[in-house]
């Protein structure tokens, strides 16, 4: 199957309204985990999500999307890393196709496994374009990985794998934590129900 | 021991007030219905009783405890709001666990019975392994008002309650309404719906441009025609066609013509 | 539809880029200084709103110190055997803050480029503009939802906060509490936009909408391209050219 | 008079195991007029009406189908299994949804419908302007779609589905979201519509379709109860008590029954004809 048949097919019925929600999602999450005073960021909480219920695909698409709007709305440096979003989406998807979203330990292992791919996708485009400087907390992490003799591009990746197996552990589990109950009513018109673990009967 | 609301007025900013010098008290066993136009600060009213607004000048008082000096947390105790979505709270894979929420947050003992209760008392028990958003949505309208129900405050605050309920949830809604102030549980209810608030309200508010326009019993506010317009409000079928009658006698016995509208 | 003059502003994001990759450091640093008053001296590039010329300024200030420490990180860590400025732990070496001067601008050149384009467009002409140039209608919509999605998800977001604060929900207490009150936050958004996307799914499957019938893009339109959007184009082609040449001879 | 929908002995059962949404369920409407289907919640009155469009067969092909639907004098056994629109026009309960939220205005949201169908470009407008003025929406024109009030949000969801002039229209429980007085300008905006169109409205009330409909269904579990006119509606009123909230109209009821010398006005006036 080409791949536009099956993004036709994955943006059809409810997943084209749910995409643009996990788009949102994405963009707004931080705004969520800032009321909250929590230290993360979630921003692929929503890539995930829909990786996850509609596909792969649709996982690329709502990653590149998220990061072109974030970009458009006052964050430009956010384009750049529209594909590592790609990634994380295709990644998630096809592991969930794989059921690897059925049991915790396997969605622990899999946030593990995509946190070292993002950390490899974007250690090249952050020590390149940004010479490593992200303005973020995890800039010191970088320093010290320089300062005891890495070049940029080795430092921003072992930062990259320091922090972002952490980040996406987090969002993995977040995102199995709220798919893991959901009611058939509400998931049997997405193409990903079948990634979900079943709920268990009802006692 | 009640609710205090002493002088208080609202503003989100400086150039307009929501709410100006309003003053009411509110007690146990009692009923108090809030009506007024949509966008006429209701449900920010609501929201400076239990604390999660303060208030810009005067001050509420829930059983003595001032809002203004007090944690939402510890006046949840005291005072339960439930608001108009249902979609804006539920969030557990069981009924149960979503009305038992509230009881295990505010720490109430045997959290489970209590939950057990409220289901009950609002005829949802055989839902309570169902998943929420397996019920049809005016039932999961109903189990906002067990979580509140199960809440077990002295005071309990609703926002439309009866929108989008058909006449078996209705019933219930009436028997929950009975039930409480049977207990002694204070009643707020924010409701356009006067037809089926009037018979419990023991009293009607209508709040209009930030301050009450009119405080007194339901019957006295069927009287008062200006009022009741202003505030979007629907007489009773019953009420409308007793007036209707009477209209048309009137006429009759002064001679005019029958032609009545209304 | 009014006219924001899109192509030429695409075409000079596009030059801009260009420029970017191969201009010396110290022509990029003037560009810089000319890109950022572009906003306030050519009228087709003002900011559309007063919200867009807010981003604007926010992202000149985010910038001059995102510069200023990726030159001063790079003085730090690059070890030279030059030192412009030394303070007792503190050893700048000149080879590092060279380094950092020539990738700053390059980055910041990329980031006004793009900002530029996006605070004097609505979003809205670019998307259109998108779809008139063959993005797939289903993907338009799924872009444009998203818009909505970002305007109205905070009010819901809030509405939450406050019905879940109301049942206790413990959203001021300890971290590991807080993190279990992200759920209670988290799980109502996500379920009620389930529900509405399954809801709007088939509003939108009630109105006619079939995935199969959209998937064609509409006819794109006849355009004369804009004398800037040529003279851009051609100047970042010749740009091109000249550094595959500097390329080539070394 | 030409019926344009006849349903004969359909019975509906989904394929989780529930028992069936709807029973041998008949109903023959005349075009053009109104027809209220009655019922608490889960009586089977969304059931129907996704039936008759072609949602409901096409999400789940599975479930368990028999009788037959004529629409527009086209058979399907026992529903139709794809969306008939513009044939057959359908709002949702809630009419936030029914706008699709990506159009910046009123016009190019109910625009929005006829490209969706492929309508000839410079057809739209026109049409979309005649569908507003008759909805008394025009002034909403270049209103921003999610800055109306309720009332507002219902009509143009009506206006989106109204627009491809479908030849039957159904509406899920319309009034349900309303206040009163945006209740008594739909009511006024449906009156004229039945005068061309076959409207099908659910309901849990009966307040509001008491003074629209020519004809009353009555759910329970999915069986039909009573299908009648107004008249024998009103008279099987009181026994209608543990489904619709009709406790004040039997009150009215009794008043009647007094025979006081204006009641006949006095029930037009409240609605009854």
């Amino acid at each position: 199957m080409s791949i536009r048949e099956q993004l036709r097919i994955e943006t059809s019925g409810p997943a084209l309204p749910f995409l643009a929600f996990c788009i949102a999602l994405n963009i707004v999450a931080g705004q969520v985990t800032a009321a909250l005073k929590i230290p993360i960021y979630l921003d692929s909480i929503g890539t995930v999500m829909v990786a996850v219920l509609v596909g792969p695909f649709a996982g690329a698409m709502a990653g590149a999307f998220s990061n072109l709007l974030a970009s458009a709305m006052g964050s430009p440096p956010m384009a750049f890393f529209a594909p590592v979003s790609i990634v994380i989406g295709l990644f998630t998807g096809f592991l969930a196709k794989r059921g690897w979203f059925k049991h915790w330990y396997l969605v622990a292992i899999g946030g593990i496994l995509q946190g070292v791919l993002a950390a490899v996708c974007s250690a090249p485009i952050s020590a390149y374009l940004f010479s490593g400087v992200m303005m973020a907390g995890t800039d010191f992490l970088v320093m010290y990985f320089r300062s005891v003799g890495n070049s940029i591009l080795e430092s921003v990746f072992y930062q990259g794998l320091a922090s972002d197996p952490v980040d996406k552990l987090i969002s993995y589990s977040m995102v199995f934590l709220l798919l893991r109950n959901l009611p058939q009513r509400l998931t049997s018109r997405f193409s990903g129900a079948a990634n979900l673990p079943n709920r268990s009967p009802a006692t | 021991m009640s609710i205090m609301v002493q002088n208080l007025s609202f503003s989100y900013s400086t150039d307009r007030k929501i709410l100006k010098d309003v003053s009411l008290t509110i007690a146990p066993g009692e009923f108090l219905l809030i009506v007024g136009r949509n966008g006429v600060g209701k449900s920010t009213f609501l929201k400076l009783l239990n604390g999660i607004r303060k208030p810009t000048s005067g001050k509420v008082l829930i059983d003595g405890m001032d809002t203004r000096e007090n944690s939402v947390a510890s006046l949840a105790r005291k005072i339960c709001v439930t608001f108009q979505n249902p979609a804006d709270q539920i969030f557990a894979p069981t009924v149960f666990d979503e009305v038992s929420f509230a009881p295990r947050n505010l720490k109430r003992t045997d959290p489970e019975s209590i939950a057990q209760k409220a289901l009950q008392l609002c005829g949802l028990e055989h839902h309570k392994t169902s998943h929420p958003y397996d019920l049809p949505p005016a039932e999961r309208k109903l189990l906002t008002i067990a979580s509140a129900v199960a809440s077990d405050a002295t005071y309990l605050a609703f926002d439309e309650p009866s929108a989008g309920l058909s006449s078996i949830e209705q019933n219930l809604l009436e028997h929950v309404i009975t039930s409480l102030l049977a207990e002694g549980k204070g009643l707020l209810v924010v409701s356009h719906d006067l037809p089926f608030f009037f018979r419990y309200a023991t009293r009607v508010v209508v709040l209009e441009n930030g301050s009450l326009s009119f405080s007194g019993h339901a019957e006295e506010l069927m009287e008062r025609e200006g009022i009741l317009r202003r505030a979007g409000l629907r007489l009773p079928p019953l009420v409308r066609a007793k007036r209707i009658i009477s209209a048309m006698e009137k006429k009759r016995e002064v001679g005019g013509d029958d032609v009545v509208t209304l | 539809m009014t006219n924001y003059h899109l192509g030429p502003k695409s075409a000079l994001t596009l030059l801009l880029t260009t420029c970017a990759f191969t201009l010396p450091w110290k022509i990029q640093l003037a560009l810089l200084c000319l890109v950022v008053l572009l906003p306030f001296i050519a009228p087709p590039l003002r900011p559309i709103s007063p919200k867009a010329s807010r981003t604007f300024l926010k992202f000149i200030w985010f910038s001059c110190t995102l510069g200023a420490v990726i030159v001063f990180v790079n003085g730090l860590l690059i070890r030279g055997d030059e030192i412009t400025y030394e303070f007792g732990p503190i050893v700048l070496s000149t080879e590092g803050i060279v380094f950092g001067l020539q990738t700053a601008p390059r980055l910041l050149l990329i980031s006004f480029s793009i900002l530029l384009l996006f605070i004097s467009t609505p979003i809205r002409s670019i998307i259109d503009r998108l779809q008139e140039s063959g993005l797939p209608r289903t993907m338009v919509m799924v872009l444009l939802l998203a818009l909505y999605f970002v305007e109205t998800l905070p009010d819901r977001i809030e509405r939450i906060f406050v019905a879940q604060e109301a049942r206790g929900a413990p959203i001021r207490a300890s971290l590991l509490s807080r993190l279990k009150a992200l759920v209670t936050i988290l799980s109502p958004l996500l379920l009620s936009s389930l529900s509405e996307s399954v809801e709007r799914g088939t509003a939108l499957e009630l109105r006619g909408f079939l995935v199969s019938t959209l998937s064609v893009p509409p006819p794109a339109r006849a355009r004369t391209p804009h004398i800037a959007t040529i003279v851009f184009l051609c100047v970042s082609l010749l740009l091109v050219a000249y550094r595959i040449l500097v390329w080539l001879r070394p | 008079m030409a019926a344009s929908l006849i349903i004969e002995h359909l019975t509906f059962q989904y394929s989780d195991g529930t028992p069936p949404a709807l029973s041998d369920f008949s109903l023959t409407v005349p075009t053009p007029s109104c027809c209220a289907i009655l019922g608490p919640t889960g009586s089977g009155k969304t059931t129907l009406l996704h039936l008759l469009v072609g949602s409901l067969m096409k999400h789940h092909p599975s479930s368990i189908a028999h009788g037959s639907i004529m629409i527009n004098h086209v058979r399907y056994e026992p529903a139709p299994k794809e969306v008939l629109f513009p044939t057959v026009g359908l709002t949702l309960q809630d009419p936030y949804v029914q706008l699709s939220g990506i159009r910046e205005t009123v016009h190019s949201e109910v625009a929005l419908t006829l490209e969706l169908l492929g309508t000839e470009p410079s057809m739209i407008d026109a049409q979309v302007q005649k569908t507003l003025r008759e909805l008394g929406l025009y002034e909403l024109s270049h209103r921003r779609p999610n800055t109306l009030s309720g009332g507002e949000t219902q009509r143009v969801a009506l206006a989106t589905v109204l627009v491809a002039d479908p030849l039957l229209l159904l509406m899920d429980e319309p009034a349900t979201a309303l206040d009163y007085g945006a209740q008594a300008q739909l009511k006024s905006t449906l009156r004229h519509l039945k005068e061309k169109t076959t409207l099908l409205i659910t309901d849990t009330h009966i307040d509001f379709v008491l003074e629209v409909a020519d004809r009353f269904v009555v759910l329970d579990k999915g069986t039909c109860i009573l299908s009648c006119s107004k008249a024998e509606f009103l008279a099987h009123l009181p026994e209608l008590g543990n489904l619709l909230p009709v406790d004040d109209w039997r009150e009215v009821l009794k008043l009647r029954e007094r025979r006081s010398p204006h009641t006949e006005r006095v029930f037009k006036a409240l609605g009854f004809t």
